[in-house]
């Protein structure tokens, strides 16, 4: 049996030095281009349709003093991906048994739904060739034993993978060690709205995932729940009672007769 | 490094000060990581900025630039009037009980012995009594008031947490934290370990500044222990095999090049062969001639001769008072005295001080000759007026320039074999599969066809002194591009008699019968093969020392001076983490820094030092035999000290033309320049990758400052010292804490380097702004902590 | 030759067909996308990405063909009292119980709703359908409302239309020719439509 | 809720195989000649390995598509910054110099330049500079063959076995003033 793979970030552990940034891009042989200017050592501003992984920086003031987090930023590979529920091209996004959640090319049609439907707006579209990307977790790599490129490269331990309930403990444990070091709020990211996600986080402090650049509860929108239900129920009922209602309405009333004769 | 990257893992606790390896050596980094997930080691940052290291430390400290001996010098004070420090290990393994000559001491920012009109140092009384029998003496007690450790007692005495903070700029509190986490390092049982870059180096009294390091060490017992040492963390890949090798005034393997007085090989034998000490001193430098002949007989073969010294004639002799350090070289290029520049792969006009300096200088050349991978600023120095004339006005137009120019297209790493020597000493192989692109060669081949072209012109012509260039062996299989496995067993060494390789510099002579370029090299390559390219797996000790995992040096021994992880009975200080254990008969574990089958009480435990123990006192520094805190060149406020001795008074001050120091009136600021984890140095400045992660260059502003000059980031601002300036968007951050000096504010200005006027991305160099400022010892140029003003543009 | 009343002339008949054409395109290619089960829509209509092109420039079409339809006969399209007693009385109507009813005009009180219906839906879609045609430059928020919002007001114009085609085919007898040909029997407005019958042909 | 369409994507790691059911991408180093070289950035020493591919046919020079770190190195164990892992952007730089250029007193542009014109000019060069400056004996009459009127200078990503062919290209010349990177 097939078990899921996941991706553990230990926020900790990250000293911003974007070998993660750049091991994406490189593997996935994307272009690189020129950053901004944007007043601190983030210069992507965002993520892009060739670049699928961010790290962002946030400077502020602390009890403890300084602060300043470094953050990892791209696809969660949700357990139940807003994406994938959005996207009307079947095959275009997929969600493997090892739950890596992978966009596929060939059957994109490019209509971005999947960007409205992800809670951590992650998918970006490609203007050029009307095709959304995100990160795939390597699934190229992973299938054949390798770790994905961004794991392998981090230098800090910052990212790990491995067996979803392995990792799981794991996090429990250095959120449990982060604990005892003082940091009573530490605590694992694991959003329940989207059906846990196979990317974790481990942080110092549970309760503030926005710091981090993570919401706090993130569920896929109403509006796309509406869609692929409600609506879809709808719609199903109307068409069907309209193709059926109008037949057996023919069989019991027929059509209506001129009356009045040619002039 | 004393130790290697992989030992850091080994420590309790990490001060990382004058680094940042976060930023500058991420992968090196996780072992510090690693330490403290394992080891709950605790990380300790001292810097002048916030970096990426301080973001994960357990306790940053900010400092003022070039203040580190204070702090150092605050620690070593707090660790023996505390009596925190590991007594016995000071007593059985420093020279702490030396006994020094009548006379000694220090008094108002000078050591004895100043001369003021020379501006040097009478050394006389920085030497060990000697007894009798021509040993030094020493007072196992350490209680005389003559002997090293009472002298660095009262010397540091000075050294207390309030002058500390008053110089450093950090808080009273800050430094005791500090203080208390580095010290706990004291216990036997527990290492601690320092891992420092250019942040040292790169001062005016660098030299000593790391020699504070070391005796940090020494006092917590840490030199020879795992997770201990005092770590270079290099920024070059081959910075130490290039070191190695020699440059400045140094033949390989740390042999120097003669003086002119030496006029026999004798003469230079005796007078560079150290006499033991002390009875128990097993001296290895001792074996300096065997070293020198193995490698006269590598460069000139079968023409080295008993009879003719070896060859020794041949050599380049160095004239009394002459010093061939970069710190005049363009000095006497604009006077003239210089007709030629070879530059393989370095690019000057950028690494430099004061770039304005470095133009008129390769402007005055006759011609110029640099293989390089990319165009380089040196290279194209002749387009700084076009390229970048805000910032050389003063440089000539191409028209004028009358330097010839030859560039080369190289080869870059991937297209070489070779190995590089990485921090930890370990000489790593490379192997390649690929061609260099288009028409471009191997350096090897560029350079052996030249140095052929060379020679063939004398054989053809004559010319001065032919014999120097003729009698240098060539001799390789393919003469004109030879192979590096046969260069590399050249260099590891090898018997004459018996035509094999050694294993190791223990089998050379100095009879001629064996031949090695580079004696700490020697067994890298022996007769089993090149050790250099193994990838073994195993760690027996489980200390991470991978003993089959390439080769290190010296003698593929993983932690330097590991014979001090012992007493002098024997018995590891912690039984927990021996890199070496003896069983009676034989050293175990790592290679021994000690003879293999010696027993422990036999020798000194510092093999390689005439004393026999390590230097707390180390009178061959030029400026002192202990450190002391001496302000940069350029500096905010004078030195809390000694006001009238302010900065090193044997620093190198070069006043050439186009060189001159500001003061605080002007220029109120301390500049500091940087890299950023980004980028390295100034290649990737053509690579995709790194010109999109930091494309544009910025001036870090403490965001006080920014209030005050009412700048907010992006704002163009200009930066300018007594040599010359900058322009680009200014980045306001907290991350630079205003430091409190003497009741001033001392702000400083973040000035990442990286940029250039050529390549894929462009911005200033920041050496239009740093000093002709050198360390007297090492030659190293001050680019750390110079006077700066800003301003919005 | 032309024998009968003229009922419907050429632009009219031309716009209608034209709106017809490019809502069919629309609703197809809509309903390809709406749907999983429905995707083999797609193929027919040359792929997904074809599909996903085609569908909002037919969508732009039908919008643009529409404000003609509507600027020709929105007047003709108030809601009278007479309409709202008609609609009152629609069931009879369905059922073809047509001597009670209001009399029609040229057009009764159900093709007039049908007319405001499809105008508001074309007009949600049309709005909600740009937000969905560049997402990349929409705000998330005008997203998640189009997303929504689109498909239910393609539902209830798709719903219309079913009721529509099988009004003028099959209930109406003549209905279809009329917007075929443009004219219809002085017996079928008559029967259909007497008040027009009476206040403009005769 | 919606039916997941799974795909027998499955791992090789450490995990069962299950059967793979759709193909994913084709892993791009799956036929790549592999050389294990060491990054040539800071002195961490991180081992990485180059993928090329072509086989060097008279037609085909081997390129470099991709590098990535060497998991054997106790060093790295496969990790690199974000410089060692775009390593291939450094190699296939098209700032890459590819032909010896020449800049001729006074002249505003590069020229191209054979290498056998370069080695004829600057052995010529040297040969001048050294033939004017080279002292044999100094004032005392001692014996001294030094060289002083040429600079050299070293970069430091340059292996050993090159610093070494250094040393003797500079005694051979009798050339003092040599300084590298690695002492700045």
């Amino acid at each position: 049996m097939t078990q899921t793979v996941v991706k553990l970030i230990d926020t900790t552990l990250c000293i911003g030095c974007k070998a993660c940034e750049v091991a994406c891009q490189e593997w996935n042989d994307q272009e690189f281009t020129l950053g901004t200017f944007g007043g601190t050592y983030q210069t992507m501003p965002d993520l892009a349709p060739n670049f699928w992984n961010l790290i962002k920086f946030n400077e502020r003031e602390t009890d403890g003093g300084l602060s300043w987090l470094m953050s990892k930023y791209q696809c969660m590979h949700c357990g139940d991906p807003g994406c994938l529920r959005a996207c009307p091209a079947p095959g275009a996004i997929v969600q493997a048994k090892n739950g890596i959640v992978d966009f596929v090319s060939d059957h994109c049609i490019g209509c971005g739904y999947c960007i409205t439907g992800c809670p951590f707006d992650v998918p970006r579209l490609l203007p050029e060739s009307k095709k959304v990307y995100k990160c795939t977790l390597c699934s190229d790599r992973v299938a054949v034993g390798l770790e994905p490129a961004c794991i392998k490269s981090c230098p800090t331990n910052c990212l790990t993978f491995g067996e979803r309930t392995e990792m799981l403990r794991v996090a429990e444990t250095r959120a449990g060690v982060l604990k005892q070091d003082g940091h009573a709020q530490a605590g694992v990211y694991n959003p329940v709205g989207v059906g846990g996600t196979n990317v974790l986080y481990v942080l110092k402090d549970a309760s503030d995932p926005a710091a981090y650049g993570l919401p706090a509860d993130p569920t896929i929108p109403l509006s796309v729940r509406l869609w692929k239900g409600p609506v879809k129920w709808l719609g199903t009922m109307l068409f069907a009672g309209g193709v059926l209602g109008s037949f057996f309405h023919y069989l019991k009333f027929g059509p209506k007769e001129e009356e009045a004769p040619e002039e | 490094m004393t130790n290697g990257w992989t030992d850091v893992a080994n420590a309790d606790v990490i001060l990382v000060m004058g680094g940042n390896p976060a930023e500058n050596h991420p992968v090196g980094f996780r072992f510090v990581m690693e330490a403290r997930l394992k080891r709950k080691a605790k990380l300790v940052c001292v810097d002048p900025r916030f970096t990426r290291t301080a973001a994960v430390a357990d306790l940053y400290v900010p400092i003022r630039s070039g203040t580190d001996i204070a702090f150092l010098g605050g620690l070593i004070h707090r660790a023996v009037s505390t009596g925190k420090y590991q007594a016995d290990y000071v007593r059985q393994h420093t020279n702490a009980g030396f006994l020094i000559q009548e006379g000694f001491g220090f008094a108002d920012g000078h050591f004895t012995g100043w001369n003021a009109e020379k501006k040097s140092y009478d050394k006389s009384t920085w030497q060990y009594e000697l007894g009798p029998d021509g040993f030094a003496k020493v007072d196992p007690s350490l209680e005389h008031p003559r002997c090293v450790f009472q002298l660095m007692r009262q010397h540091y005495a000075r050294y207390t947490a309030e002058k500390v903070s008053d110089i450093c700029g950090c808080t009273v509190a800050e430094f005791e934290r500090a203080a208390d986490e580095i010290l706990v390092a004291h216990a036997a049982n527990k290492s601690g370990t320092v891992l420092y870059a250019l942040g040292w180096t790169q001062h005016s009294h660098a030299v000593q500044l790391i020699h504070a390091a070391a005796m940090v060490q020494l006092l917590m017992g840490n030199i020879g222990m795992p997770g201990g040492g005092v770590n270079a963390q290099r920024g070059h890949a081959n910075i130490q095999g290039s070191t190695d090798m020699g440059a400045w005034n140094m033949l390989p393997g740390y042999l120097k090049i003669p003086r002119a007085n030496l006029t026999s090989l004798d003469e230079y034998l005796h007078a560079n062969t150290p006499k033991a000490l002390r009875p128990d001193a097993m001296n290895y430098w001792g074996n300096t001639p065997k070293f020198m002949v193995s490698l006269l007989k590598a460069y000139y073969g079968a023409d080295a001769t008993a009879g003719n010294q070896f060859g020794y004639q041949w050599l380049p002799k160095i004239a009394e008072g002459a010093n061939h350090s970069w710190a005049y070289f363009f000095d006497h290029m604009t006077e003239g005295k210089i007709d030629g520049l070879i530059s393989w792969g370095m690019n000057p006009v950028a690494n430099g001080p004061n770039t304005k300096k470095m133009l008129m200088g390769l402007a005055k050349l006759k011609w110029m000759i640099v293989a390089e991978v990319f165009e380089t600023e040196t290279a194209g120095f002749w387009k700084a007026k076009e390229l970048a004339e805000k910032y050389y006005p003063q440089a000539g137009d191409a028209a004028s320039i009358q330097t010839e120019v030859f560039l080369l297209p190289a080869s870059c790493f991937a297209e070489k074999d070779g190995a590089f020597v990485n921090s930890s000493r370990w000489l790593q192989w490379k192997e390649t599969n690929l061609e260099p692109p288009g028409d471009a060669k191997r350096d090897q081949e560029i350079m052996s066809r030249l140095f052929l072209k060379i020679r063939e012109l004398y054989e053809k012509e004559g010319g001065t002194a032919p014999e120097p260039l003729r009698m240098m062996k060539w001799d390789y299989a393919t003469p004109y591009a030879p192979s590096l496995t046969e260069v590399t067993r050249e260099v590891s060494g090898r018997d004459l008699s018996t035509g094999k390789q050694v294993s190791g510099f223990g089998e050379l002579k100095d009879d001629g019968s064996t031949v090695s370029g580079c004696w700490i090299y020697s067994g890298s390559y022996p007769e089993s093969g090149n050790l250099m390219a193994r990838k073994g797996q195993d760690d027996p000790t489980g200390l991470g020392l991978f003993p089959n995992y390439s080769w290190s040096w010296p003698a593929n021994r993983r932690i330097l001076y590991n014979r001090a992880s012992l007493d002098t009975a024997g018995k590891p200080w912690d039984e927990t983490r021996a890199p070496l254990r003896w069983d009676g008969l034989r050293w175990k574990g790592d290679v021994p820094d000690y003879k293999a089958d010696a027993k422990p009480s036999q020798y000194g435990s510092f093999v390689m030092l005439p004393e026999g123990v390590a230097r707390l006192f180390a009178p061959e520094l030029v400026e002192g035999p202990f450190p002391e805190h001496y302000e940069p060149a350029e500096s905010p406020v004078e030195n809390a000290l000694h006001p009238e001795v302010s900065f090193n008074p044997m620093a190198w001050v070069i006043q050439g033309a186009g060189d001159q120091l500001g003061v605080a009136k002007d220029y109120p600021y301390v500049g500091i320049s940087y890299r950023l984890t980004e980028h390295f140095h100034y290649w990737t400045k053509n690579t995709a990758a790194s010109a999109q992660l930091q494309s544009n260059f910025f001036v870090e502003v403490p965001e006080a400052l920014a209030k005050e000059k009412n700048i907010a980031s992006g704002d163009i601002v200009r930066v300018t010292s007594a040599r010359g300036k900058v322009e680009g968007p200014a980045l306001v951050t907290k991350r630079l804490r205003p430091l409190k000096i003497s009741g001033r504010t001392v702000y400083h200005v973040g000035l990442p380097i990286h940029w250039g006027f050529i390549g894929r991305i462009h911005g200033p160099l920041i050496n239009n702004l740093t000093a002709s400022v050198y360390d007297p010892n090492s030659g190293t140029p001050e680019y750390k902590g110079f006077l700066v003003n800003l301003e919005k543009v | 030759m032309t024998t009968g009343l003229a009922r419907y002339d050429f632009a009219e008949r031309a716009i209608h067909w034209l709106s017809a054409l490019s809502f069919l395109y629309a609703a197809f290619t809509g309903l390809a996308m709406w749907s999983h089960k429905l995707y083999w829509l797609a193929g027919v209509f040359g792929g997904g990405n074809a599909t996903r092109f085609a569908h909002p420039w037919a969508g732009l079409i039908f919008a643009l063909v529409l404000g003609f339809m509507f600027r020709r006969w929105a007047g003709q399209m108030r809601l009278d009292r007479e309409d709202r007693v008609w609609l009152r009385k629609s069931h009879q109507y369905a059922m073809n119980q047509d001597e009670g009813m209001p009399e029609a005009g040229r057009f009764n009180a159900g093709q007039k709703m049908l007319f405001w219906l499809q105008s508001v839906a074309a007009v949600a879609l049309l709005a909600t359908g740009v937000v969905l045609w560049f997402p990349e430059w929409m705000p998330r928020f005008l997203r998640l409302v189009a997303i929504s919002l689109h498909p239910l007001a393609a539902v209830l114009a798709i719903a219309l239309i079913i009721l529509h085609i099988y009004m003028g085919t099959a209930v109406i007898p003549g209905a279809f020719r009329a917007m075929i040909h443009g004219r219809v029997t002085s017996g079928w407005v008559k029967a259909h439509h007497p008040k027009w019958f009476r206040l403009t042909l005769r | 809720m919606i039916s997941r369409r799974e795909f027998g994507l499955t791992t090789a790691f450490g995990f069962s195989l299950a059967s793979a059911q759709a193909a994913v991408r084709e892993l791009k180093i799956s036929r790549t000649t592999q050389s294990r070289s060491v990054c040539p950035y800071c002195a961490v020493g991180c081992s990485v390995i180059v993928h090329s591919l072509g086989d060097k046919a008279r037609n085909v020079r081997s390129s470099v598509v991709h590098i990535e770190g060497d998991t054997d190195s106790p060093v790295n164990r496969g990790t690199l910054c974000s410089k060692g892992i775009s390593l291939k952007q450094f190699v296939n730089s098209d700032r890459r110099l590819t032909r010896p250029l020449y800049r001729a007193p006074g002249a505003q542009e590069w020229q191209a330049i054979s290498w056998e014109q370069a080695y004829e000019k600057m052995a010529r060069a040297i040969k001048t500079s050294r033939d004017q400056g080279f002292v044999e004996q100094d004032a005392q009459g001692r014996t001294v063959n030094r060289l002083e009127n040429i600079v050299m200078m070293g970069g430091c990503t340059d292996t050993n076995e090159i610093n070494y062919l250094i040393s003797k290209f500079r005694f051979g010349l009798g050339l003092l003033p040599y300084e590298n990177q690695s002492r700045l």
